[in-house]
C-alpha cells in the first residue's frame, strides 16, 4: 500500500539517502534504525508528506501521496503538539478532530485511560511532565484504530516502562486488525507483528 | 470544511479566553499609543482633530503587527502546525479559520473602540461614524494580509521586526484610505470614494493573502 | 531551441555564461550612458517654463521605469522557481533586487530633488509616490527576508511568495496618476507642450534608458556569479574552478 | 565578573550578527513607522516640523517595545536561562550584559539614524542635534527598564503586547521629556532642563531595571 | 557532601514527595527512578536551586546551597541550552565560559570528539537532528571533570546506542574520580560505581 521509489533525501545539501525503496502491506511493521542524524526524522516527514524528497516518490495505493493520503495517515512527530494552555482532554478532542475521528466524550476518556492518564484528563497541560506530555500525544493512537497508516517517530522516549508497554500493546493490535506502522526508536521494543522488517539508515 | 472552520475558530477564541488578557492587552496597547500622541506632540484641539483619524489608524495598525507574531508561532513551536499540515483539512481552510479568529480578537475590538478615542480628539458624530466604517473595512486587511506576514516570517529569528517590516508597508493604501475617509468627512467631502477604495482592497487582499500564507506555510515546515 | 535554452538553467552552465556576458553589458552600459548624457546636458535645448533642474528627468524617468520593471522580472523569475523548482531562478531574483531597490531609491531622490523646484516640496504624500515608496520597501522587505532564512531552498521559496504578492503594486504606480488626479504630472503634457524639443528629450531618455536596462543586465549577471559560487561552494566544479584559480 | 560581562556582550552581539538583519529591521521598522505618520496625518510643512520629535521617539519606542520580547525569550525557550541562572555567574551581571547589548542592537543605531528622520521632517540643524542627545541619554532607559518588563512576561503567551501594556506608561516620562528638549529647542528655549532630567530618570532606571529583572527571572523559573 | 533534609515539593498545591532525605558522598551516583510525573525533574531542579521546596532543604558541604555552591554543580536539564544560531563548537564554548571552565581550543574539539560530533563541530546547531543537539549538550560533561556534582535529568533519552556508551563512560570515569552523579533516566544504563545507590520516586 504504502511504497517508496529511489526516494532520496537532501538537508543542507548533503544526501542523507538515496535510492530508498521500501513497501509496507497491511499489516506490516516497519522499523527504522539508525545512529543519531542518520536520516530517521527525514524518512519519515518526507512519507508524510512534510518534507519534499530530492528525488523519487512516496506512492499510497499506487497514486502519489496527497489530499487523500491525508486522510488515511497518522504522523506523529517529535514534538507533541500539545497546548499548554488547554487541558489533556481538549487537546485530545482538537487533535482527533481536526485528523475526523470521531470524538465522542465517553471515546476521549476511554482514549486516556488506555495510555494511564484519565486522572489527568482536566489539568491544563502546563502542568504534565515530560513523560506525562508524551502520552498525551500518544493517546490519539487509541483513537485511529480506523486510520490505516501510523507514522511514529520516536513514541517511547521520555516514557516509563509501563507506558511502553501500552502504546506496543496498541501497535500490535493496529498491525493485527491490517494496519500499518512506521517507526523510529533508538529502544528495542518488542511488538507483536505479523510481518516486522526494519531498516538501516546509512549502514 | 464549513464545520472545520466553525471548530478551528472557536478553538482559538477558547484559547484567547485561556491566555487570559490576550485581548485586553492589544486593546489597552491601541488605547496606550492613541494617548501618547498628544503627549508627544502637544495638545491643541485643531491639530489634534486634524490628526485623529490617522493616529488611530496608525495605532491600529501597530496593534496587529503586535499581535501578528503569534497567530502562527504558538502553534508552530509546539508541533500544531505540523499535525493541521498533515491533516485531512484543507489547509486553506486552516488558515482562513485563524485569519478570522484573528480579526475577531484584534481588528473587531479595535474597531469598536475607536470612535471612544475619537471622542477623546473631539471628532464630531459623522466622523466617527466614519471612522467605524473605515475600521470595520480595513481591518480584516491587517488579518489577511498579516497572516501571509507571519507565515513568512515563522520561525525566522527576529521575526517580529521582520514581520513589521513586511506587512506595514503593504497597509500604507489601508491606513491612507481610512484616514482619508475620515479627514474628508472633516471637510465635508463624501468619504464613500474611499470606503469603495478600501473594499476594493479588501477583496483583493483577501484572495491574496490566505493563498500566500497558505505556501508560505508549506515552505516553512518543509 | 527550448533544450538549449534550458541547458544553462543550470547554475554550473550558467556560470561561465554569465562571465563572459558581463563586460559586453558593462561596456554597453557606459557607452549608451555617456551618449545619452552627451544629449541631455548638451543637446536638448532648456525649457522654458522650468529651467535647467527640468533635466533631472533623464535620470528620473529612466530610474523609475526600471525600478518597476526589474520588480516584474525579479518576481518573475522568483514565481519561476515557485513553481518549477529550477535552481538558478531564486538565484536570479536575488541577484535582481539589489538594483531594483537602487533604482527605485534613485527615483525617489530624484524625483524629491525635482519637487522642490517644481512643486516647492521635496516630498507630498500623493498616490504615485507613496506607490513607489511601497516598492522600496517590498525590495528591502524581499531582501530581508530572504537573509533572515539560512537555508537559501527555502529562503528561495519564501522571497518567491512576497515578490509575487508584490506585483500588485506595480500597476498601481503606473496607473495612480489616472486613477487619482495626483501632484505628479505625466511627460505627455511637456512633449505636446514643445513637440521641437521633445525629440531631442525622447532621444536622451531612450538613451538613458537603454543604459540603464544593459547596467541592470551587467550587474544582475555579476552578482548571480558571486551567488552561484557561495551557494555551490561545496559542489565539485566550483572546487575545481577555485583550485584552478 | 567584568569578565563575564563582557563576553555575554560579545556573545549577543554575535548572535544578533548571525540572525542577519536583527538589528537592520529595528531600524528599518523605525523608519517605516517614522514615515507612516505624514501619510496618515496629512503634509504640511509645519505641522510636520512640529511633530517630528514626539513621531520620531514615539517610534523608537514602539521599536524597543517590538524588539523587547526577543530579550530574554529565546534564551528562556532553549534552556540557555537556565543555564545562566545555575551558573556561577552573578545574575545580576547577566542581566546588565544582555540590557547593555540590547541597546547596542536597537538604541544605539535608533539614535543615529534619528537626526536622518529628523532632516525628512524639516528640523534645523540644532534641534538635530538635541533630538541625537536625547535619544542617546533616553534609549538605555527603554533597554534598561525594558529588560524587567521583557523579565516579568516571560513565558506569559501573549507577552508581547503586555509587555507594552506594562512598559509604555513607563517609557512616557521619557517621552515627554525627549520630545521636549526638542520642541524646546524649536521655540528657542534651552533643553538643557530637560536633558537632566532625562538623565535623572536615566540614573533611576538602572537601579530598579535591573534589579527587578533579576527578580522576575527568578520567578519566572521556579 | 550534598544531602537533603526532609525535604518536600509542591507542585500546583499538590505534594509530589515529601520527608525525602538523601545524603551523597565523594564517588557517588545516585539514580533517580519512578513512573512518568512522579516527581523526577522537580527533585533535580530543587537539587540544583532552581525550585523552591515546600520544605526542607538542600545542603552542600554542610551549608545551604548558595553562590558558592553553583561554581560546584553541573545541571543538565530537559532542554538542551543549544543555541540554533551558533555552531556547535561555539555552543560548547559559551556554556563552558559561563561554567566558568577552561575553553581552549584544543579542549573543546577533544570534547565534541569524546561525544562523537567533532564532525559537526562547525555546523550550525539548527540543522542539528535531536540525537545529535543532545550530544552537543552533553559535550560539557567531558569539560567538566573538576566540578564534582552532575545532576542530568535523563541524559540518555534520544541518544543512540553507541552514544549511551559514551556518556556512561564519562560518568563512571568521573565517579571513579570521586565526582558525585545524580541522575534520572528510564532506560537502565549500566554505569561502573562503587557506591551507587537509587531511589523510587512515590514508591
Ligand atoms: C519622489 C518623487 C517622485 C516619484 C516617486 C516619482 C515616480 C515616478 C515614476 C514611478 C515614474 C514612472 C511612471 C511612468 O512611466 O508612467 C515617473 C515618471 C515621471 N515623473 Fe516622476 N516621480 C517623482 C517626482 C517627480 C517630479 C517632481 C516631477 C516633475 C515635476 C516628475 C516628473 C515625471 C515625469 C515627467 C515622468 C515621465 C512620465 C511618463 O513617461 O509618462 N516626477 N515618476
Ligand atoms: N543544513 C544542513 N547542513 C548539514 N547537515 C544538515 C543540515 N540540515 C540537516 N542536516 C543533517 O541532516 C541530518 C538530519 O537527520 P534526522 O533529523 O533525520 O536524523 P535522525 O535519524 O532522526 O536522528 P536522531 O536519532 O538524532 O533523531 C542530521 O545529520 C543533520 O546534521
Ligand atoms: N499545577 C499543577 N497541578 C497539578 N499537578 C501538577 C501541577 N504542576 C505539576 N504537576 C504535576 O507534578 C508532576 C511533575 O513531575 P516531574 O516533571 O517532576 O515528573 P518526572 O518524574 O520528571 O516525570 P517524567 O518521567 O515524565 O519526566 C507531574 O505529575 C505533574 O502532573
Ligand atoms: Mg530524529
Ligand atoms: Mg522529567
Amino acid at each position: 500500500m504504502l511504497e517508496t521509489t529511489a526516494l532520496a533525501c537532501e538537508r543542507g545539501g548533503m544526501r542523507l539517502f538515496s535510492d530508498l525503496g521500501v513497501a509496507l502491506q497491511a499489516g506490516g511493521l516497519l522499523r527504522v534504525r539508525g545512529n543519531n542524524g542518520s536520516g530517521k526524522t527525514t524518512l519519515l516527514r518526507t512519507l508524510a508528506g512534510l518534507t519534499r524528497p530530492a528525488a523519487g516518490s512516496v506512492r499510497w495505493r499506487g497514486e502519489p501521496i496527497g489530499d487523500d493520503f491525508r486522510r488515511e495517515m497518522l504522523f506523529l512527530g517529535h514534538a507533541a503538539a500539545v497546548k499548554d494552555e488547554m487541558t489533556v482532554s481538549e487537546n485530545l478532542e482538537f487533535s482527533s478532530r481536526i485528523s475526523c475521528l470521531d470524538v465522542a466524550e465517553s471515546k476521549i476518556r476511554d482514549a486516556l485511560e488506555c495510555l494511564g492518564i484519565v486522572r489527568l484528563a482536566d489539568l491544563p497541560a502546563r502542568y504534565l511532565s515530560q513523560g506525562q506530555r508524551k502520552r498525551a500525544a500518544l493517546a490519539r493512537l487509541a483513537l485511529s484504530a480506523s486510520v490505516p497508516l501510523w507514522l511514529l517517530d520516536e513514541p517511547f522516549s521520555a516514557l516509563d516502562d509501563e507506558a511502553i508497554a501500552r502504546v506496543s500493546a496498541l501497535c500490535a493490535a493496529h498491525l493485527a486488525a491490517g494496519g500499518m506502522v512506521v517507526l523510529t526508536s533508538h529502544q528495542d521494543i518488542p511488538i507483536a507483528a505479523a510481518d516486522a522488517r526494519a531498516i538501516e539508515m546509512r549502514g | 470544511m464549513l464545520q472545520a472552520y466553525a471548530f478551528i475558530v472557536r478553538r482559538e477564541l477558547r484559547l484567547a479566553l485561556r491566555r487570559k488578557g490576550d485581548v485586553l492587552n492589544v486593546l489597552v496597547f491601541f488605547i496606550v499609543v492613541a494617548s501618547l500622541f498628544p503627549l508627544g506632540v502637544g495638545p491643541e484641539p485643531g491639530q489634534l482633530r486634524a490628526m485623529a483619524a490617522g493616529v488611530v489608524w496608525i495605532a491600529a495598525l501597530l496593534a496587529a503587527v503586535l499581535s501578528l507574531p503569534r497567530l502562527f508561532a504558538a502553534d508552530h513551536a509546539d508541533g500544531t502546525l505540523e499535525q493541521m499540515l498533515v491533516s485531512p483539512q484543507p489547509l486553506l481552510v486552516i488558515v482562513l479559520s485563524k485569519a478570522s479568529a484573528h480579526w475577531l480578537l484584534t481588528g473587531l475590538p479595535l474597531a469598536l473602540t475607536a470612535p471612544l478615542i475619537g471622542l477623546q480628539y473631539d471628532l464630531p458624530t459623522d466622523a466617527l461614524g466614519v471612522l467605524l466604517a473605515s475600521l470595520l473595512i480595513g481591518t480584516p486587511v491587517l488579518s489577511l494580509l498579516g497572516s501571509a506576514g507571519a507565515a513568512l516570517t515563522l520561525g525566522v529569528h527576529g521575526g517580529g521586526a521582520l514581520l513589521g517590516l513586511l506587512v506595514l508597508p503593504l497597509f500604507v493604501p489601508v491606513l491612507v484610505f481610512g484616514a482619508g475617509a475620515v479627514t474628508s468627512t472633516l471637510i465635508g467631502i463624501n468619504p464613500s470614494a474611499h470606503l469603495s477604495l478600501l473594499g476594493a482592497f479588501l477583496a483583493v487582499s483577501s484572495l491574496i493573502g490566505p493563498w500566500a500564507a497558505c505556501a508560505a506555510l508549506r515552505v516553512a515546515l518543509d | 531551441m527550448a533544450s538549449r535554452l534550458l541547458q544553462f538553467a543550470t547554475p554550473q552552465a550558467f556560470f561561465p555564461l554569465a562571465g563572459k556576458l558581463v563586460p559586453w553589458f558593462s561596456v554597453l552600459a557606459g557607452a549608451l550612458a555617456l551618449a545619452g548624457l552627451y544629449v541631455a546636458f548638451l543637446v536638448a535645448p532648456t525649457d522654458h517654463q522650468q529651467g535647467e533642474s527640468y533635466r533631472i528627468i533623464f535620470i528620473h524617468v529612466p530610474a523609475a521605469w526600471m525600478s518597476m520593471f526589474l520588480y516584474v522580472v525579479m518576481a518573475g523569475w522568483a514565481g519561476l522557481g515557485l513553481a518549477l523548482n529550477t535552481r538558478l531562478s531564486g538565484m536570479m531574483s536575488s541577484a535582481i533586487a539589489p538594483t531594483g531597490a537602487m533604482f527605485t531609491f534613485v527615483a525617489l531622490w530624484s524625483g524629491a530633488l525635482w519637487g522642490r523646484p517644481t512643486w516647492g516640496a521635496y516630498w507630498v504624500w500623493d498616490a504615485r509616490l507613496t506607490s513607489e515608496l511601497v516598492l522600496l520597501f517590498l525590495y528591502l522587505g524581499f531582501i530581508a527576508l530572504k537573509s533572515a532564512i539560512p537555508d537559501p531552498v527555502r529562503a528561495d521559496r519564501a522571497g518567491a511568495i512576497l515578490a509575487l504578492v508584490g506585483v500588485v503594486n506595480v500597476p498601481i504606480i503606473y496607473f495612480s496618476v489616472q486613477w487619482w488626479n495626483t501632484l505628479h504630472q505625466g511627460a505627455s503634457v511637456s512633449l505636446t507642450r514643445a513637440p521641437s524639443m521633445a525629440a531631442a528629450m525622447l532621444l536622451g531618455m531612450l538613451l538613458m534608458a537603454l543604459a540603464a536596462w544593459m547596467y541592470s543586465i551587467a550587474t544582475a549577471l555579476s552578482r548571480v556569479r558571486s551567488i552561484i559560487l557561495e551557494r555551490e561552494r561545496d559542489a565539485e566544479w566550483v572546487r575545481m574552478q577555485r583550485s584552478a584559480a
